[in-house]
């Protein structure tokens, strides 16, 4: 299956300009019996190693992840781990002892995970981690969100809006590797506009949304007039709902905020015309486990799959989005380019795979 | 006085306490020698514990020096007071009880609190030595047996225990005779009788006069915080001790009231639970007054507790006014028309933490309350009732129970059912730790019930008491009632006799 | 004179304090004191309130309740799933929660009172229960106005606007979620004091069984605090829905050491040393201006956690130094 | 027969309930009952057993340290500082957090021994303290092998190899935290059943009053407990920091729960109804068996706590049951 191997590399970087023709004879060719490659790949036990597991961006994650599981005929153990790296640790040596065909991790950390996931490899267990910095560790795929980016694409939009001056109101904590990339990006947009001024930052991870509506209330009262406050940038979409509702609540409909991170809920408050929150930048939750899990197959296929995939966020602002009705993020792609519809990772094989399976 | 006895003098002077500005010790002056026994009375509410508490450590006097063999001491803690030699068994005794560990530990506690002894511990050793002790003060228990599951009088005893196991010069007993029975008391005076023999000092208190003229050498009194006499014992006698304490005359007396007695107010037929209660028949008609009697351990706390829905019973049928009583909770009792005053008043009896106003309301919230609000004026005006007809000595009505004297405390318990619209008043040793006038209070009280057409059942190991007080007299043992007696045709000895099963030393 | 300035400061001391707090930040921020920043900060502890509330109950019987965080959270996702997922009328809405929480509080009772377990150890397993169902419920999804449905249908409802009044309406300038606390203060505080019932409570908390043999029905009061617990907590629940506009996944989890803190603080106020309703209330009040007047210093957020430490520890000094003093004195 | 049963389920009942669970847990999944995988279960609960035994000695003076969580975080970024931004040796790496957590032991003991504020208050104070000094002294950020500086900078150290080894290293085929757990629950054990200092412990938390009449220096026992609970909480701090080769803000926050939870399933182990070291142990062991059993068995994650909360419920209801009927009995 070499020839195999070169072609899904291709694929995975640029999957739209691949033609299913053109692969399937070959993948064909290369092996006697496809049917039985394909039928190598069913019934597969994949287990989830997950760092954090609560709210609606989680949630569509491990949808994503066990929809694509079971179009393959797989089955997902979803371990988690409570934001508790010691715990995610111990969840990775529990899914080695159980001997899962694959490992795909969540938000991890090196430190942690190193000795976990050395193991894992003793065993054999391919592995492909979403967000976890094992840049450095080899043999493991490692799916990025690019976070500065997703951070640029709405502050560049700020600043735009803006007109390059105001104040502004950031709400965002340290701590958390995604929002530690966001902030070097928050640093670099200070440098560049000096005339966009904070005014007051605050965050506070342990209740975000209630705890950010209040302290957005007492800046609203510090700050009472229209105009003393341009913007709002929220490094984390719970940020945003909270900032959205105090200044919502408080009727100051001249201030606009800007989040990352974009859930169903989300982006209803994003589409809500009386809602300050006007735009986000994200990547598409359910397509994340999607391509994880993509991946995943391609190594259980023997692939030689790449070292880092980085997955394009997108940039979402109400004015593309419909005004007239409501919808989730996965009618989405049909407003914003790349979102959703990603065929990242896919091969002619998977396809054939999903579609045995659905046969089924 | 030799040189030889100031070696071995304790000396208190000029010893003054305020609690939140008010005065409990003005100016008191106490001596006690090495070898002899020394009672220390007065009424309730003298300031007697509060001076041991001071002697002991667990208070820091306002004014005044302590000299033990001529030396002043400073004494900040109880361990200073320890390293001095003296040693304090206090009236409330589960102050200084650890109730889940067991008595083996009890028993040593000052010895495991003590520094500079070696770090390792030897449980063999140690169960070992304490079932000697136990022997010693006659106590047939287990060393192992826990602290929280004992008797109020084995814990006393456990208490006296720990004595043997200390090197004292002195020795402070607070009350240790309340909750014991007169066997009991008997073991305890023996014990008293051997550490005086070795030179140790021994302060008593008791209100008990007959027990203390028995086994002290001298007497001193207190009366509102002062010390008003110090005598040795052939040179006065209980009227005047009396007189000294009250500041009056008085004469220990059963104020017997006239009632007329009514139809039978309680019933009890067959009732049994555990070995404590083994079928006790009884009746109490409205208007008298029924004694229980017994040894320790006969079962008579058992059977107030049966009584009143506090245990569950076995067997049997109780009925209240002819109607059958509802003994499935003490709420029930009380609603079927029941009142008990428990034997062990810091646990069972009174709320120490909460004011004395509260304590005095709790069991008649209903009847102080309209359409669910209490009213402030009826339950003031009750309490302060309480509080004058009871001498309850207390510098406010809303002071903390817990700050109250041992005696007043009891004061406080009995004083909280009075109000109430029982048909039945279950008395569990009430006098214990109460003053020879308070006494009497509690005597009257509990005649003015009967004749109010209540029925009393008062559960006592004073026969003195029951004597004098009760129109009929049950004996107890080993959980039955084995002997009845109407007013008058008892006397100590046959009750003795029939309490102890007729066994031969007490014939 | 020293005499009697000292029992006054101790008793009115917690009180002086918060004070003085409030007035630091009057004077370096000149919006910190406007009705609006004060109504608005009576506003943000309004849902802790309730759930403190709660706490003292359960404390005053001297019980713990470590379960409401949960049952605020269950309580929170139920309401937002009622008008959601189930289009129901307002009345529901707001009943069913409350059920649910009186049902925790019941829990809680059967297993304290019947089965005697501790109560710390007891609430703290219910608030696991109670947390794994409120998860289990949703999926692990918040609730929203027409939420996609993990079976790929929409969610038929939307959150009420009367409902959302409920959380971020005003009557006659003043928000309606304060005067919803402000009668639970007020009506708490009068039941401790002044009814039997309260009363019972106190008396059960200071000592199960010497209430028992005063005739109280203690494991019925027991039942009764935590049930008043459970329903507190609930309450808290709806208005957090109400007030987010939303039912989010365990959005109670810190109002467990947040409503505890309030209590804690309470225990100071009037020197009680012991839980109080007004106490609860001004203990809530204080953490509240400490939020609100910190953010608006703009102090770094990190530091924010030690200064309300430090703060609280300064509130419990007051009145405990003087507490000791007089109890040795 | 029948009486003589009764006894022994009721000493051992949490025992036995505890193995039928691994009985059960055995024969649902082959990997379960596994050499690696009962390491694992007991190196993935060693952090919280260290904490654990620190709650434990504080209960046992009736105390509660609600700061343990706070100061695990506290020392574990403390670690990891010592190492990523001072490149110090081992030696120090290691005693630095320990004198840290016997600091925050010592504030303890001075707010709850000296001005006497109650434990659950001092402590509840003191862990918002200690939050906010680890998330200012780290300002809020997580710390790692060559971090970019707040300044811009890059830090200079990593993390120790030979750091890394305590937490992840092997003896003899046995995960090194494992031994260290062992050897802690076993010398805490020895502690407070063989020694003076242990019984005056004991003796101090069963009843204070009696303690300090008997002439124990009950505020240094007291103030003793508390460091020893801060020192085992930065036991637990500095192996989080080597078993995750980081060192993480808030990393302690969900200790103070899972470690009360063994401390209190601990109280129905042999019956004892108090804080007892073997007992926190198996408590411990109990938390991690489910944790792991329940995530081999595929149960969807978030009904984890309620399944995890039912058992808790089980395993004391086996106990206080009996306990209660004894009593009563
Ligand atoms: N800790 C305290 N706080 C306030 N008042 C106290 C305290 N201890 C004792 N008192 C008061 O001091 C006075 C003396 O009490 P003390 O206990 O010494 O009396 P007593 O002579 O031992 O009485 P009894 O025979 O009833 O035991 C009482 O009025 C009591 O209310
Ligand atoms: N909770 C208990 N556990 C074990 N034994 C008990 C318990 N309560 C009572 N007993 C036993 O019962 C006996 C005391 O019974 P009870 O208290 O009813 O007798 P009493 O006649 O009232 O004695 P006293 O004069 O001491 O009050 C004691 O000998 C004790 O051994
Ligand atoms: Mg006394
Ligand atoms: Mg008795």
């Amino acid at each position: 299956a070499c020839g195999q191997k070169e072609e899904s590399n291709a694929g995975s970087s640029s999957p739209a300009s691949q033609s299913p023709s053109e692969t399937a004879p070959e993948s064909a060719s290369a092996e006697p019996s496809p049917s039985a490659d394909i039928e190598a790949l069913k019934g597969k036990r994949i287990a989830l190693v997950m760092r954090f597991n609560t709210g609606t961006f989680s949630a569509q994650y491990v949808d994503g992840v066990k929809k694509q599981a079971a179009k393959y005929g797989g089955e997902v153990t979803v371990l988690a781990s409570e934001n508790d790296l010691a715990k995610m640790a111990a969840n990775l040596d529990s899914a080695v002892n159980q001997k899962f065909d694959g490992i795909l991790v969540d938000h991890g950390d090196v430190g942690a995970l190193t000795n976990g996931l050395n193991k894992a490899k003793e065993a054999g267990i391919p592995i492909v981690a979403f967000d976890s910095g094992l840049n450095d560790f080899e043999g493991i795929t490692n799916l990025a969100q690019n976070d500065q980016l997703l951070a640029e694409y709405t502050l560049e939009k700020l600043a735009e809006e803006a007109g390059g001056k105001g104040n502004i109101v950031k709400v965002w904590v340290a701590g958390f590797p995604p929002m530690e990339s966001r902030q070097i990006a928050y640093k670099a947009f200070t440098e560049k506009y000096t005339d966009i001024k904070e005014i007051a930052a605050f965050g506070d991870a342990t209740n975000p949304q209630l705890d950010t509506q209040n302290r957005m209330e007492a800046v609203l009262k510090q700050y009472p007039n229209k105009g003393d406050i341009t913007a709002v940038w929220a490094a984390w979409d719970e940020f945003a709902k909270g900032a959205s509702n105090a200044i919502k609540q408080a009727g100051r409909d001249e201030i606009k905020v800007y989040g990352i991170d974009l859930s169903d809920e989300d982006l209803k408050m994003i589409q809500d015309p009386a809602s300050p929150w006007v735009a986000s930048a994200a990547v598409d939750p359910t397509s994340i486990g999607t391509v994880q899990v993509r991946y995943l197959y391609q190594k259980f296929h023997g692939d030689e799959t790449d070292a880092v995939v980085q997955l394009e966020p997108v940039f979402v602002h109400r004015d593309s989005l419909p005004a007239d009705k409501v919808i989730a993020t996965d009618e989405l792609s049909q407003y914003v380019d790349g979102w959703g519809s990603s065929d990242l990772g896919n091969t002619d094989y998977l396809t054939a795979l999903e579609q045995s399976t659905g046969a089924q | 006085m030799t040189a030889l006895d100031q070696a071995s003098v304790l000396h208190m002077r000029n010893i003054s306490k305020s609690f939140a500005g008010i005065r409990a010790l003005n100016n008191v002056d106490f001596n006690v020698r090495g070898g002899e026994i020394h009672a220390l009375l007065g009424a309730n509410g003298a300031g007697k514990s509060t001076l041991m508490k001071i002697l002991s450590g667990a208070y820091e006097s306002d004014e005044g020096a302590i000299e033990v063999a001529g030396n002043v001491c400073v004494f900040r803690s109880p361990a200073d007071s320890k390293r001095a030699g003296i040693h304090c068994v206090y009236q409330e005794v589960d102050t200084s009880l650890v109730g889940h560990l067991s008595v083996a530990e009890n028993i040593f506690l000052d010895r495991l609190a003590a520094s500079g002894q070696k770090l390792w511990l030897r449980w063999g050793e140690i169960y070992e030595e304490a079932g000697r002790l136990l022997k010693r003060i006659g106590l047939t228990l287990s060393p192992r047996t826990l602290v929280r599951d004992l008797t109020l009088s084995e814990k006393q005893l456990v208490l006296i225990a720990r004595l043997y196991a200390e090197k004292a010069k002195f020795v402070i007993l607070d009350e240790p005779t309340a909750p014991l029975s007169l066997e009991e008391a008997d073991k305890l005076f023996g014990i008293m009788e051997e550490l005086k023999a070795a030179g140790i000092g021994v302060i008593f208190i008791s209100h008990r006069l007959p027990e203390v003229f028995r086994i002290c050498d001298r007497i001193t009194v207190m009366r509102d915080g002062e010390r008003v006499l110090t005598e040795n014992k052939t040179d006065i006698d209980v009227s005047g001790v009396v007189r000294a304490m009250l500041g009056r005359s008085f004469e220990e007396e059963y104020p017997k009231l006239e009632t007329t007695r009514g139809e039978p107010v309680l019933e009890v037929r067959g009732l049994e639970s555990g070995r404590r209660v083994r079928g006790v028949d009884l009746d109490v008609r409205r208007g008298e007054i029924v004694a229980v009697v017994g040894l320790v351990g006969a079962g008579k706390t058992e059977l107030s507790r049966v009584l009143f829905g506090a245990d569950q019973a076995d067997k049997g049928t109780v009925s209240v006014a002819g109607k059958p009583a509802d003994l499935s909770s003490p709420a029930g009792a009380v609603k079927s028309g029941i009142a008990l005053v428990p034997e062990e008043r810091r646990k069972e009896g009174i709320l120490v933490r909460e004011s004395v106003l509260h304590n005095l309301s709790a069991p008649l919230l209903k009847t102080v309350s309209r359409f669910g609000f209490l009213s402030g004026k009826g339950e003031r005006g009750y309490a302060d009732k309480q509080i004058t007809d009871l001498g309850i000595k207390t510098p406010a009505v809303t002071q903390i129970t817990a700050y109250l004297s041992g005696g007043n405390q009891q004061k406080v318990a009995i004083g909280k059912w009075i109000g109430t619209e029982a048909d039945v008043y279950l008395f569990d040793e009430p006098t214990k730790g109460v003053d020879v006038g308070a006494k009497s209070d509690i005597f009257r009280i509990i005649g003015r019930l009967a004749q109010e057409g209540k029925g009393i059942l008062y559960l006592t190991c004073e026969f003195a008491e029951a004597l004098g007080l009760a129109d009929r007299i049950l004996v107890m043992c080993d959980g039955a009632i084995v002997k009845s007696f109407n007013r008058g045709e008892a006397t100590q000895e046959e009750l003795l006799y029939y309490a102890s099963a007729g066994r031969e030393e007490f014939a | 004179m020293k005499n009697r300035l000292l029992p006054f400061t101790f008793k009115y001391g917690a009180l002086i304090f918060i004070g003085l707090v409030i007035l630091f930040f009057s004077l370096t921020n000149e919006y910190f004191f406007t009705y609006n920043n004060i109504t608005d900060i009576l506003r943000s502890i309004s849902i802790v309130t309730f759930v403190a509330i709660g706490v003292t109950i359960s404390l005053a019987v001297d019980g713990f309740d470590l379960s409401v965080g949960a049952t605020v959270s269950l309580s929170t996702v139920v309401t937002a799933t009622m008008m959601v997922w189930y289009e129901m009328p307002l009345v529901v809405v707001l009943v069913v929660p409350l059920v649910v929480g009186a049902l925790v509080g019941l829990l809680n009772a059967l297993l304290i009172v019947k089965i005697r377990i501790p109560d710390l150890l007891a609430t703290l397993a219910v608030m696991y229960i109670v947390n794994g169902i409120h998860k289990t419920y949703t999926k692990g999804y918040s609730i929203y106005g027409n939420m996609p449905m993990p079976d790929g249908s929409t969610a038929p409802g939307v959150m009420d606007k009367s409902f959302l009044w409920i959380g971020q309406g005003k009557l006659l300038g003043v928000p309606f979620p304060v005067i919803l606390m402000l009668l639970a203060v007020v009506g708490a505080h009068v039941f401790f004091k002044y009814t039997r019932w309260g009363r019972q409570m106190i008396i059960t908390g200071g000592n199960e069984e010497a209430a028992r043999l005063s005739g109280l029905k203690v494991k019925r009061i027991r039942t009764f605090a935590y049930v008043a617990s459970g329903v507190f907590a609930a309450i808290g629940g709806i208005l957090f829905a109400s007030r987010i506009g939303s039912g989010q996944i365990d959005a109670g989890a810190p109002m467990l050491m947040e409503s505890v803190a309030a209590v804690f603080v309470g225990y100071s106020v009037f020197a009680a040393g012991r839980p109080n309703v007004v106490g609860t209330f001004f203990g809530a009040v204080l953490m509240g201006v400490l939020v609100n007047g910190l953010t608006m210093m703009n102090v770094q957020y990190y530091t924010n956690d030690m200064i309300k430490g430090a703060v609280l520890v300064l509130a419990l000094a007051v009145t405990f130094i003087h507490l000791n003093r007089r109890k040795t004195g």
